[in-house]
């Protein structure tokens, strides 16, 4: 089976533009953790699961580049973004208070590959991973797959996303790093006996890169097809600079219009990334 | 604002007006097209091309700094082949008419030679642009860039094998840019273009670790255009052959600043990556400004700063 | 945070922190001491002294620019007799035991030696830098800081009449700057700091004139951070002496990022104008950072950049 | 008759600190004109009249370096600055908000010399040359000096500082470009027939410097003493740094610490700022 990426995927058709878009909403869900609401009529519109946008975060020293985030859901007019507080960018995003202004690159990338007639999707979720599997997952449910979902996290307030996920999936699978939810442990630790049931037909996976890395090897494992989702650096967003590559076995390819999705196997991983340096 | 004349003249070549892309930072047009009306362009500069595909380096490439950003791309490209069958056959198709400037990368001289000859009989270039100046790759690149003779020697060797605008692109990691200038000149360069980039290094202090997996890379932007004003106007100043000035460009105002230090025309780079439609917003401001200024002829700045 | 040991060692100098102030940016520390308290900087670098008074350049003499600023001071001081009677003489009452660098200025050889024998017999000088590479004036200064032969020379000269450590500040804006570092180590330097401002210019597109009335000036600040880390680690895989390093240096985490690339020491200098505080905050940050990454020494990060 | 300019000025005693000031009022007065009234109990408290602070307008890029604003007036625990918009700051200025914070330093400079025993001062406004002017009214009209303005603008809403003129000072005497308001022309073309009064045994005045340099000069003829108060580029303004020189008699000098004010007799005026290249 192919995981169909070669397919014409249907959000192609709708360019990326330039949107000037308003905060609706901020709120904190845990520490450095937010959820942002903007009304982005055009990238809500046209996004596609997988995809993400480039934020002009602010302007000055701090901020000549935008900065790439996942869209986590679009309803209407809105869009949300789920980020972490790093550096500087996302510390001037947890600060921002509804009624203010950002200007938008989007809808960016290839998201995530649904073929025809899957019927059972497993998504792995570590940590902040889960910003792209919310779109990916009520988009499953509504084409009635079948969707269980592996979310990793530190601790219980830390699972970002459940929300949503107990919503639309069949089944939620956590993991706590101290055990305050789920299993104890990785949330790979969940994630090969859910595997070893059988009963998937593909595999979406976003976190840690050693983490997605360790699931596509279980899914190649279990003969399951894995889409992966990669962060690089970007600069441009638009598939000009070639700051983002990601080693394929189709070639060195950009991980901002090539991907972020990739499929699992042709992915040749960085060898920084592999789990024995983790 | 019709009544603006925004053209001028690089060897040879017209162009509706100043404004081209930076290399490197516009691949060859069509990743933009969504977002400029590319036949506004004065000319559009393409990516670095070598003779055989070059990998580039490994990630990351990028750092972000305070009013710029290092790269560390190593001029990955698909080779001249490639670049002839996808590049030039989509910009002859799409924006018929628009010069097409290509960048020519090489690791020794029979590289930039070898690009310049598999593209002579292309009738979709306009022109070359030899980048003796990348800080990012090992052999060649820079090092052409910093030694006159080096220069020079790479420079009459492609005009010997070219009749079409030559131009060469400094390097302005150097003790003394115009006599590199000058050097390029006497050998037979048309124009020059500076500056590239000037080398730097970030370093993660969480992780110890080099920003760039290869340790240094350019630095681009605002943070560096200080820099390339005051080259562009210690060049200008010495040659007879026109320049076209770059670093940092993000606005008219900053084209402005160039064309005044005694730029013929300018390239905008990294702010591309900020705002897509930077070229054409600063094609639109170099009408207004000369339209606001009373000045006819934008090529009537170039070189008008005031140092009396 | 009593427990990190802060003490670095230049040229047999001991400084109870790394943190220096660069020179030009503070005075004599008089200015500062309302905001700072001076016994608390590892050491003061002076403004440039000469043998004889200097008016400097006319104004403007500033311009700021994107993430830097643009100076064009020229050297102004009132000359060694004055500086003695004035600045020494208040540093040694008001912060009796704070290494006390002073920043020599020359238009030529005898210049700059003649400051170092004013000032041989003065108690309260622990040291000198070499200023070899300032932009801003039109004999000595840089000249001698972009030739090798030229670095060696005055460095040599300066050292045959002290046997206190002695810095020699290098330019930036030099192809290869391991030489001219290499050269001036050779000489008898016991330390090289870098770097000094990039050679840069700004043009007013209103008026079309420059921004300083001398045309073009020095580039310092966060702009340039990317170049002097670049400098002080190629430099510091170099050379055998230690390395002070400067440039854009805002916060700790910018010293740190130095200290890594290879600085035994650091100076603070455009951070001075935007918070007079700065060096005293950085060496509060500096003692933090160690404490968080359980450094017991702060020389250990010196040249720790992991580069595998 | 001195300046009385090496006097111990009494707000020497203050030194000037670093203080996290809150906006009370930022009102617009004019096309390009603001007021800015800024919660600053130290400053307020220590300041002098003619002294500035030096304010952290904004971080980023375009705001590296601080800039330089005179006192207009200090009252309770407020200060009030008068802006014109030029730049990058001062228009981030005029979108400041009640209850934004920002970072001054302050008081600085040297500021007018109220020599004991005058009774009469002419003090001569040019546009926002009003600034500095303000509190000078007010501390002299408390101290019993006479005081007459005079003070130019393109037109009459352009009269900035009016009101407070009109308040404290026995006479206001305004000349607008457009004859608007008061006698139609130059601030200078009223500044010479109220010295030939005769009356006055001081002159303050702030302005355009080469309208300051002809009200210099018109002092001097009418045998007047005169203060100017000169504008220059500050980087530290603390005087380290010596950015903002000015030629003067007693030698090179700081406008920062030295200045902003200095005697008219003691000014070696830049030729660029000469009447004749107006
Ligand atoms: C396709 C894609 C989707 C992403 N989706 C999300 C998301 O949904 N939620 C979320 O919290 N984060 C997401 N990230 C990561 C997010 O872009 C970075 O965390 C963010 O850019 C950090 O910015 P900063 O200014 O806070 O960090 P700083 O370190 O101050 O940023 C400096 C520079 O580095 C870049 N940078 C730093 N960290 C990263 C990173 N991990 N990935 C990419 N660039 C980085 C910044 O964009 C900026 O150019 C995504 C990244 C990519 C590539
Ligand atoms: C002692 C003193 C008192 C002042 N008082 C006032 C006042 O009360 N009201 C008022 O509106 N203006 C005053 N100014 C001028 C004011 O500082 C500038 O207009 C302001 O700095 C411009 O900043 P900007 O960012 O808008 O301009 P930009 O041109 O974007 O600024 C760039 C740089 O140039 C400097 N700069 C630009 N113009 C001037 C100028 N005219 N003087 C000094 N520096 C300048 C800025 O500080 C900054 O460093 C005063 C200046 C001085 C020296
Ligand atoms: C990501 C990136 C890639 C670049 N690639 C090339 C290149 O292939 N050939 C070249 O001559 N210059 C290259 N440059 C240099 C730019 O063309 C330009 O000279 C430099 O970035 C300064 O302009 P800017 O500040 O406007 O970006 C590159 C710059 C960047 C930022
Ligand atoms: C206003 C100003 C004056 C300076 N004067 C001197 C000087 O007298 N001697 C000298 O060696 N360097 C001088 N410098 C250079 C600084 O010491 C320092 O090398 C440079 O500014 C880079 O550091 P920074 O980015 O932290 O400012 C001066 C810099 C500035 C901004
Ligand atoms: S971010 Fe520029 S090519 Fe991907
Ligand atoms: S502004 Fe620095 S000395 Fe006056």
């Amino acid at each position: 089976m192919t995981t169909g990426h070669d397919c014409a995927c249907a959000h192609r058709a709708v360019p990326p533009a330039l949107e000037n878009v308003t905060v609706v909403a901020n709120e904190r869900l845990a520490e450095g953790v937010g959820l942002l609401v903007l009304d982005a009529p055009r990238a809500a519109s046209s996004v596609a699961p997988g995809q993400f946008v480039h934020l002009r975060v602010a302007r000055g020293a701090d901020f000549l580049l935008r900065r790439p985030f996942s869209v986590h859901r679009a309803h209407g007019e809105r869009i949300e973004i789920l980020y972490q507080v790093l550096g500087t960018g996302t510390r001037a995003l947890a600060d921002k208070a509804p009624g203010d202004r950002m200007d938008l690159l989007g809808p960016l990338g290839t998201g995530w590959s649904i073929p025809e007639g899957i019927a059972h999707a497993l998504l792995v979720a570590g940590g902040l991973g889960a910003a792209p599997l919310g779109m990916l997952a009520e988009e499953l449910a509504g084409r009635g797959v079948a969707v269980t979902v592996a979310a990793g996290a530190p601790c219980e307030e830390r699972l970002i996303g459940r929300e949503l996920f107990e919503r639309v999936a069949r089944r939620f699978v956590p993991a706590t790093d101290d055990g305050s939810c789920g299993a104890r442990g990785l949330v790979t630790g969940v994630c090969e006996p859910l595997l070893a049931e059988g009963s998937f037909d593909m595999v979406y996976t976003c976190g840690p890169e050693v983490m997605q890395r360790i699931v596509a090897v279980q899914s190649a494992s279990a003969d399951v097809p894995c889409q992966v989702s990669l962060e690089r650096l970007m600069a441009c967003g638009i598939g000009a600079c070639l700051s983002c590559v990601v080693r394929t076995t189709r070639g060195v390819r950009r991980a901002c219009v090539d991907g972020p999705v990739f499929p699992a196997e042709e992915v040749l991983w960085d060898p920084a990334e592999s789990p024995d340096t983790h | 604002m019709s009544s603006v004349d925004l053209r001028v003249e690089i060897a040879g070549l017209e162009l509706a007006n100043p404004v081209m892309t930076a290399s490197g930072t516009f691949a060859s047009g069509r990743e933009f097209a969504d977002f400029v009306d590319l036949s506004r362009l004065g000319a559009i500069v393409t990516k670095g091309v070598s003779l055989v595909p070059w990998e580039g380096n490994p990630s990351p490439r990028m750092a972000e700094t305070a009013s710029g950003m290092l790269n560390s791309i190593g001029l990955q490209n698909p080779g001249v082949e490639a670049f002839r069958e996808r590049d030039l056959a989509w910009l002859a198709g799409s924006v018929p008419g628009l010069p097409v400037i290509v960048n020519v990368s090489g690791h020794d001289l029979a590289g930039y030679v070898g690009v310049i000859e598999a593209l002579e009989d292309e009738p979709g270039v306009s022109g070359y642009e030899l980048n003796i100046s990348c800080p990012n790759v090992d052999a060649g690149g820079m090092a052409f860039g910093t030694d006159c003779a080096a220069a020079a020697e790479v420079t009459a060797a492609c005009r010997a094998v070219t009749a079409r605008p030559l131009i060469v692109k400094l390097s302005p990691n150097v003790t003394d840019i115009v006599s590199v200038a000058r050097s390029v000149e006497a050998a037979g360069a048309d124009a020059v273009s500076l500056i590239n980039t000037l080398l730097g290094m970030a370093i993660d202090t969480s992780s110890f670790r080099p920003k760039l997996a290869r340790v240094v890379g350019g630095l681009s932007g605002p943070a560096i255009k200080p820099v390339a004003v005051r080259m562009v106007w210690q060049v200008a100043s010495a040659v007879e052959i026109p320049v076209i000035g770059m670093g940092g460009i993000m606005t008219a105002d900053d084209a402005i600043e160039f064309m005044l230090a005694g730029a013929t025309a300018v390239a905008v780079g990294t702010a591309n990556f900020v705002d897509p439609t930077s070229t054409v917003r600063i094609v639109d401001g170099l009408a207004e400004f000369c339209h606001a200024h009373g000045v006819g002829c934008v090529s009537d700045l170039v070189g008008a700063v005031d140092v009396s």
